[in-house]
């Protein structure tokens, strides 16, 4: 049963979502989905997460509190962007007031496609997610610098 | 009264089994329905550029002259319009989603190179 | 499908508050207020509701002019004022909760207050990530 | 006696699904005065109208809010459709008010769960969405889409449910309602419920009157407005009531949308032994010149799709007044003189849609 190694805490935050996805990622936490069973738990408080899971594209206004969150958060750290907007700004990329995906303010390493990301997808990209952060702690761990 | 809700839902969750999908184990839940993925059938394509002009994403590349047809995944939004424009029927979802991944993922489809028969029909402006 | 008329009132900008303030009496709910460019003048359109059926002031401004605002009627309208002050960059006057600019800060000052840009046809060029 | 103290509260909040910010001015733990700001979310899609096909325009359309989706798609079109003088086949208006109540479904179940999670009640939060997750597989079998369902097209919808798909949705529905009460019966029992939304956000008849509030906001406040009764779709045929409570507290709020659920179901079953046969798509053809304000009520209230059209075939003006805007002056009154601890209750009883707020 041990699908994974260790049981990590995701923040997520909405930037410019649609909701869509957001409501897919909570869907993830409840029971069809459950990915408690994983002991992933979803935390309100940066400083506890290990995973950022973050939904929609960015704009100017939340620009600032993308990247409070994600400075916020202890080393080694992932950040998964769920959803298209997200990915690249999606439908919205040509909007005045969007900035872009989420790459364009901090760095992404996981990327979940699909609009709305479907929890399947999402659980994908967390698992992935963690293959990611197991290498950034051993980086880490060998004194190669934070990544 | 309480006592006697309780023993009967206890007793249904035991008989019932959990109601949780064992998603990495089981395989995920689709239906005939459901959009996951855009996929063309490039053999059929005459590479008129009416999904690539009608996408609202704007995911889709198409190069009459190299006969390519290139599908940004991580742009798509599985919308469906681009098959319901599709003059050859070519265009279609597929029920798989795409993986999600370190990279986006670009896909481009070479068609094949046409026998004497010219090619053109097809490419009225919208 | 049932299809109701809307019938629309045009009011010069002086006459606005004098006709609000009638609807107000008369018992009609502010629905919405909305602004639209229209060639080089803006055009706004209260839109009250009475017993399910709509029906709408509209005024003609040309653009920069102040107008005053009705959140003293309708308390609800300072949310649609603040809007319309913040994407057309149009003066109101007297908003009851006044942000000053704040309620929508876009990246680029007043969006909606240009004339309609059309690429006809053409997608915009790629601003790849 | 004490000095008043300003508290931000939010954009990020556990509590919060959304980003949404309000400065809270307090006096002790009591609310003096909330004041929302917005733009977290501003994405300013209503330009894009300017540089996307018309008929295009409804898959952006339909990305305002992933929670009412297929309300607003369905409601953009009608637009047009007015606009155009376009006549819909009825079989895709029984379709359209099909999907529209079960997205109510889901949207209500979604906010019985968030609302249960503000008030620290997992139980409830878990079986609620547990429950939604049964209308999503409805939705995505008929449509495609869990969240996003994308069948409207100007002219119609997309994809027929075929007979035997009726059948059944109809059987499961009937199998719904007594889990439904299961769930919405914490309402009539659960004293701890009851303490915690009884006489709390106030919000008066007249003072919803005048803050034009709407949807279940000013429903729970004994106003009978909901946009149903106008008839458009198929809501003529369906015998529709609305759901009146006349309190204005927290509790009437919930009751409403508790009890909305019901006749939603009924709707849907209604809507499944009268559908017509024939035709769900007509071919559209021409730009449409005209202007037009088509309303729709989503699970939060009444919206407002505007078009403007000028014969091109990009439209001139697109503007939607979604409901949870609506409702902002609504929950500045609220809000004014509750308590702290109360506040992310009476927050979550406006159901608010920040993504249909901003667009």
């Amino acid at each position: 049963m041990s699908y994974l190694q260790k049981s990590p805490w995701i923040i997520h935050y909405d930037a410019s979502s649609c909701n869509g996805c957001d409501i897919e990622v909570l869907a993830c936490l409840t029971p069809l989905y459950d990915v408690e069973r994983f002991g992933i738990l979803n935390t309100g408080n940066p400083k506890h997460a290990d995973i950022f899971v973050i939904t929609g594209g960015v704009n100017e206004m939340n620009k600032e509190v993308v990247r409070n969150i994600y400075e916020q958060m202890p080393h080694p750290k992932v950040v998964v962007a769920v959803g298209i907007c997200a990915c690249s700004g999606g439908v919205f990329r040509e909007c005045y007031n969007i900035s872009g995906g989420v790459n364009t303010v901090i760095p992404v390493d996981i990327y979940v496609p699909g609009c709305a990301a479907r929890p399947e997808s999402i659980i994908d990209g967390i698992v992935q997610a963690l293959g990611v952060l197991e290498k950034k702690k051993t980086a880490m761990l060998r004194g190669e610098g934070i990544a | 009264m309480k006592a006697g809700v309780m023993a009967l839902t206890v007793l249904k969750n035991l008989i019932k089994g959990p109601y949780t999908s064992r998603y990495p184990y089981a395989p995920a839940k689709v239906s005939p329905a459901t959009r996951g993925y855009l996929d063309v059938t490039i053999e059929d394509c005459i590479f008129c550029g009416l999904c690539r002009m009608h996408c609202p994403a704007d995911a889709i590349e198409v190069n009459k002259t190299e006969r390519t047809w290139t599908i940004n995944r991580f742009r798509c939004v599985i919308c469906g319009c681009c098959v319901d424009y599709c003059p050859k029927k070519c265009l279609h979802c597929e029920q798989s989603y795409t993986v999600p991944g370190t990279e986006p993922v670009i896909a481009q489809y070479t068609g094949p190179v046409p026998e004497e028969k010219p090619v053109q029909p097809g490419e009225s402006s919208a | 499908m049932i299809k109701k008329a809307q019938s629309f009132q045009a009011l010069s900008p002086a006459e606005l508050i004098q006709s609000v303030q009638t609807c107000h009496d008369e018992g009609y709910r502010l629905v919405q207020i909305s602004c639209t460019h229209d060639g080089d003048n803006y055009e706004l359109t209260y839109s009250f509701d009475r017993d399910l059926a709509l029906s709408h002031l509209r005024i003609r401004i040309p653009p920069e002019t102040a107008i005053p605002s009705i959140s003293r009627i309708y308390l609800a309208a300072f949310v649609y004022e603040n809007e319309i002050a913040d994407l057309f960059g149009i003066p109101i006057t007297g908003i009851a909760i006044d942000y000053k600019g704040t309620f929508i800060r876009t990246k680029i000052p007043h969006p909606f207050g240009s004339p309609q840009v059309v690429k006809a046809g053409s997608k915009t060029e790629e601003r790849d990530e | 006696m004490s000095k008043q103290i300003v508290l931000p509260f939010g954009p990020q909040h556990p509590v919060l699904p959304e980003p949404i910010h309000l400065d809270l001015v307090l006096e002790d733990e009591r609310v003096i005065e909330a004041v929302p700001s917005i733009g977290y979310v501003h994405r300013g899609l209503e330009k894009l109208v300017e540089k996307r096909d018309y008929k295009d325009y409804v898959f952006i359309a339909e990305r305002i809010c992933g929670i009412c989706s297929f309300i607003h798609s369905a409601t953009y079109c009608h637009a047009v459709e007015t606009v155009m003088e376009v006549e819909v086949p009825r079989r895709a208006e029984y379709l359209r008010t099909i999907w529209s109540e079960y997205s109510r479904l889901h949207s209500h179940l979604l906010w019985l769960g968030c609302f249960a999670d503000s008030m620290g009640y997992e139980n409830l939060f878990m079986n609620s969405w547990r429950l939604r997750e049964k209308i999503l597989d409805v939705l995505e079998r008929t449509t495609g889409g869990r969240v996003i369902q994308g069948v409207c097209r100007v002219g119609g919808v997309s994809r027929d449910i075929p007979p035997e798909e009726l059948a059944r949705m109809s059987r499961e529905l009937a199998g719904l309602r007594p889990e439904l009460r299961e769930l919405t019966r914490v309402f009539e029992e659960d004293i701890t419920v009851q303490t915690r939304t009884k006489r709390i956000g106030l919000l008066p008849k007249d003072a919803a009157w005048d803050l034009g509030a709407v949807g279940p906001v000013c429903r729970g406040s004994g106003i009978s407005s909901d946009m149903r009764s106008t008839g458009y779709a198929a809501y003529d045929d369906l015998d529709f009531k609305p759901v009146v409570k006349s309190d204005g507290d927290c509790y009437a709020r919930c009751l409403v949308r508790a009890e909305e659920m019901f006749s939603s179901i009924s709707l849907i079953e209604k809507a499944i032994d009268r559908i017509p046969g024939g035709d769900v798509l007509v071919p559209v053809k021409g730009n449409p010149s005209g202007e037009f304000y088509a309303r729709a009520e989503q699970p939060r209230g009444e919206v407002i799709h505007y078009v403007k059209a000028n014969g091109k075939k990009n439209l001139q003006r697109h503007r939607v007044r979604t409901p949870t805007l609506a409702n902002v002056p609504a929950l500045v009154k609220m809000l004014a003189g509750c308590e702290l601890a109360d506040v992310p209750v009476i927050v979550l009883t406006i159901d608010p849609c920040i993504g249909c707020m901003e667009r």
